[in-house]
């Protein structure tokens, strides 16, 4: 009988384990307080079908992504911070939350139209940082937050993929 | 006989079935990035044009000719965007003696121009909205109408369409910037800096109507469609009818819509668009003088094959229908499906489609130029295609929207289904009251919060994680699932303008 | 509220649609050669009946009851074939208090009996065909008919429909054996050996008209169906409207079908079968008391749903429409897609599909009830599903059909697509000029013949062979290519009934 | 620059010799008196995509069968007798044509119901063999000519592969 330990992310605090036991064709999985044992097959385009104890079905797709699992059913997209090993880090969102330090990545492949500031600037909340031009269209990266820009590798004209790091903002502490 | 489509996309496969189904041959154009396209697959012929830019492939005009002679094509049709409403291209297909599927070059100049149509429809006695009357040579001439009509003022590119070069412009002390982004975009969209001004009329409905014309001088409206819900200028869904045009409105537009058409001697489909004041008054906005992206809910609601239709007028055919034959049948709705993440403010979406499922059953329509496995260039316009649905009225049509959005899956790019769902479920949406910034109001207020994911999600995710069987899951071409909890980044970016 | 669906394939996935663009809670039943089926995937409950074999599942009328009562369905549908037509099931639900969604457990058994609802017509002063009045016990009987009525005769199963357990006897050489065979396949299939005998009409078309009656007393016609296209009396093509049906003949055809609902008090949807005699008579032929396979024409004429409809009269609902609010709208023309090889005389061909491309874009509906990588079990009927072209006229729709045709592609397991392809070029079939044993001869006249390899099918071959980066081609599941030029062969198998 | 041979059964006599070479992303092709040159992709689901000299373009699917390859293009489906190496033997079915041996194959998975022949019975053609249920349907397999059954393996209730030998029929020599 396989089993297979992962980990869900809820938000706060130390992400939950949950334990998965193969049995046959199905499987029984545990989280928190709740247990289901589930009939689950692969479908042939790779997609599962799960049959729950009282008859339900659900179907949908699992694509891995870095922060875990993204599950795509009856027309919505949605995360779920589950992964096979213990996450790395909190998400930086949470750091931006607390203060700390942002890194502005580029969000899809593009090239870089102008830079409008460089390390050791002061920016505002919404200050135009940058723009980026994919698809033809011109995307302004702006602050989300008032800090004094770090480091800044982004030049004018530089191609970069999609998750490059562009620059950082350091907040100030109030 | 033969047809050439100058163009890519859904919209190339859409031309090339009517050809199919007319008994004409086609002729696909490709740049390197296309390749592999579907619209390259469906046709009889197709010759590269060059390079993946557009300036040298779509918009390559000599490459495009030459493809037309070397494959002996007789017909060229522009799709919409690219070298449509090109009226120098016009002129060149007819000097080199190739029958160009829209209407003459005259007709497209003077709709083109944005403020020469101005003046024209004030002319024909067509309503328009307050705004400059000739292209502005500098930022101060704007200031100087903008104070006259006061703020907010729309930017427009002379030359534009679509939204794209668009741009609201709230006080002065903006405008110098945006006169100088506008002008630059319009230069690299349309090769034409010209820019003008418009005052804004708040709280409108975009209401456009088909018009199709024969050479015999025969034109007809056939029926309009709702456009009013839109993101940053661009059209998101369209409906046909509109929820809030009787009868005696639809007559006042249609026949404001011919006349608007006459005035420029139109021949071929063609479309006007109306801004619908609140209080019933509607001015003219502009006349795209090409096939338009929704065309097909006119389409499925009276039962007619515009495609096909603009491509016999242009062999010189009567219509195939008078005013009196036109019927209306049901409710259809077209949802745009562009390549692009509404969860981080529509940013483009490029990479390659994993997967894609498209609905079946009653109702559905699927007007899309991507495949399964199919990469979406950067270079073009970020749309995959169009989900169109029909239903015998508007409600039966929404709640099967509903139903088919949620057999509908498309994996490896962002799209905006998810925003498709949460319409359906909006008291305003289904009760048709919505303007041209409703939908922007709509999406500030987060509408598209709260995708947490359910225990039957968990459950999904922990089944695929702990089959060993299955082959490595192909990773999602999506920046890492915990950023989409991060507001903070969701709000660093900006989409630009559309 | 809660469906459960007694059935497989596109009809169950048809149902499920209806019911999600109701609100209504939908339930998948399923054999062990189905867990990995669409119609499970689709549903928002599903319950195991058991293995493969029909009678253990699909016909398994405990396990349905108590997978209904497991799920809380209120509703059941049978859809068509199954469980659909037997009386038995509709009375069994009924004891369950779920509520059948079909007519009465009367209509269906006064319908079922082919020789009791002729009796039943004859008395409604409905033209019937001559025939035994009652089940033979033997050939001996049979014989005796025959010889009075004259050969060729039809063998019927008594509680049949479809076609299943038909045949033809010419000679009364062939009685016997014929007698025995039908006998055994109509106990194999409906459990009831029961066959009767009917004086064969030559040269008659087969017309059907579509009945809705609601609860409230209410019964409407919504026209015709042309289902002349048949081959071993199993339907191939259909047409709304017929080619060869004026109104007048329409008009006298819909009153013939709503007398013969209104004899049996018929309430749900159903259909009234007759045949066309060349002189322009008709005769009942038999009410199939269900939803019919081919309603999707209907539907896209009309504009209307009946599936849905069917549901809310089940329901109790009124009809959501009267006599004459229907209007017609184009031409409509369904295909069925059987897994069978029309080139080995249409021998069932079960196998995995290893590619299934469905065409898109204006006027074309799939009801298709597998996916890429389904595998087809052997089990059960051969037909994966429907495909359906909308035109708005006959010609048109033909040409679209041919292009439609021409974008669809099944590989893995054979289907009759060419033979649709070679219809669209046939001038009869252009005409309407056809009767039931009008694709029989055609086929024998080689419709099928010379789909001989093209210089550009070797190019590709060649190609494709050459390509060492490809991943090794998937084998096809049909025997060797050079077998196809073996007449011989071709010759050497003989399709059972249909 | 790589050279593949393959074989082009043309019906009557030896095989025709087809010659490929790949060039780039497209390809050479040699076949009896003429020679195109096409640029030849091969598309995400599978499907090859021709353009040849004049402009024109070919997409189909290219299936391998034991014969040779199926190509579906168009709607259609149309065997293709080409082949890597040089085909073993002609089809049965020319045999079936010059008199001698024709063997009785399955040509779907299902189950003999009866066989109504043996060794040794004299058959005329259209004679009823066996009969063969699939998808619940019954087929009669009957003699495409006259002849002498040689072996019979089929026997009632047994189950049958697609392809699978049933028997054989030895014409009489006239």
């Amino acid at each position: 009988m396989r089993r297979s330990v992962l980990f869900l992310e809820a938000g706060e605090g130390e992400p939950i384990q949950v334990l998965v036991e193969r049995r046959g064709a199905g499987c029984r999985v545990a989280q928190r307080d709740r247990r289901d044992d589930v009939d689950a097959v692969r479908l042939p385009d790779g997609r599962y079908s799960l049959i729950l104890e009282d008859g339900r079905q659900i179907t949908g797709r699992a694509l891995e992504t870095s922060g875990g699992v993204r599950v795509i059913r009856r027309g919505e997209s949605s995360p779920v911070a589950i992964s096979r090993g213990r996450p790395a880090s909190r998400p930086l969102a949470g750091a931006g939350a607390e203060g700390g330090v942002e890194e502005v990545r580029a969000l899809m492949h593009g090239r870089i139209v102008e830079v409008r500031v460089g390390a050791g600037d002061r920016v505002e909340q919404g200050a135009l940082l940058l723009v980026l031009e994919a698809m033809k269209m011109q995307n302004e990266i702006r602050a989300s937050r008032a800090g004094i820009v770090e480091r800044a590798q982004a030049q004018a004209g530089q191609t970069v993929e999609g998750g490059a790091f562009l620059l950082s903002i350091r907040s100030e502490n109030i | 006989m033969r047809l050439l489509v100058a163009n890519r996309g859904e919209i190339a496969l859409r031309i090339f079935r009517a050809c199919r189904d007319m008994g004409i041959e086609t002729v696909a154009v490709f740049s390197d990035a296309d390749r592999k396209a579907p619209h390259v697959a469906m046709a009889d012929y197709a010759v590269r044009l060059g390079p993946p830019p557009a300036r040298e492939s779509y918009l390559n005009v000599p490459a495009i000719l030459e493809a037309a002679r070397k494959t002996k094509a007789s017909l060229i049709h522009p799709g919409y965007g690219f070298l449509a409403e090109n009226a120098g291209f016009a002129r060149a297909c007819a000097a080199a003696e190739l029958t160009f599927v829209g209407p003459s070059p005259d007709a497209i100049e003077a709709m083109g121009s944005k403020t020469g149509s101005r003046r024209m429809m004030e002319a024909a006695g067509v309503p328009v909205v307050p705004g400059t009357t000739k292209p502005a040579a500098d930022a101060s001439e704007l200031k100087a109408f903008a104070r006259k009509a006061g703020y907010p003022i729309l930017l427009k590119a002379a030359a534009g369409g679509g939204g794209k070069g668009m741009r609201r412009v709230d006080s002065e002390g903006d405008l110098d910037a945006a006169f100088a982004r506008a002008s630059s975009e319009a230069k690299a969209f349309f090769n034409d800096g010209a820019v003008y001004a418009e005052k804004l009329v708040e709280g409108p409905r975009h209401i456009e109507v088909q018009v199709v014309a024969d050479s015999r001088g025969r034109r007809i409206a056939v029926g309009e469609r709702e456009c009013s819900l839109q993101r940053r200028h661009q059209k998101v869904v369209e409906e046909c009818p509109s929820p809030v045009v009787d009868e005696d409105l639809r007559e006042r537009l249609c026949s404001a819509a011919v006349a608007a058409a006459a005035a420029v001697d139109y021949v071929s489909c063609g479309t006007v668009e109306f801004l619908l004041a609140p209080d019933g008054s509607f001015y003219f906005l502009e006349m795209n003088t090409r096939l338009q992206v929704e065309h097909p809910v006119t389409e499925e609601v009276y039962g007619v094959d515009l495609a096909a239709e603009m491509i016999a007028i242009a062999l010189g055919e009567p219509l195939s229908w008078s005013e009196g034959d036109l019927r209306r049948l049901g409710h259809a709705i077209e949802c745009r499906i562009y390549a692009e993440d509404p969860r981080r403010d529509f940013a483009p979406s490029p990479g390659t489609i994993t997967s894609l499922r498209l609905p079946a059953g009653p109702g559905v329509r699927h007007d899309i130029g991507v495949e399964q496995g199919s990469t979406v260039p950067i270079d073009y316009d970020p749309m995959l295609g169009k989900l169109v649905v029909w239903g015998p009225d508007r409600s039966w049509a929404i709640r099967r929207l509903a139903r088919v959005l949620s057999e509908y899956e498309i994996a490896g790019v962002e799209t905006a289904l998810p925003l498709f769902r949460r319409l359906c479920r909006d008291a305003d949406f289904l009760s048709g009251k919505f303007d041209v910034q409703w939908l922007e109001r709509r999406l500030a207020a987060g509408l598209l919060d709260g995708s947490e994911a359910s225990p039957e999600d968990v459950l999904l995710a922990a089944a695929a994680l702990s089959d060993e069987k299955a082959p490595a899951a192909a990773a999602s071409s999506s920046a890492p699932a915990s950023l989409w909890r991060a507001s903070g980044r969701r709000e660093s970016l900006r989409g630009g303008p559309r």
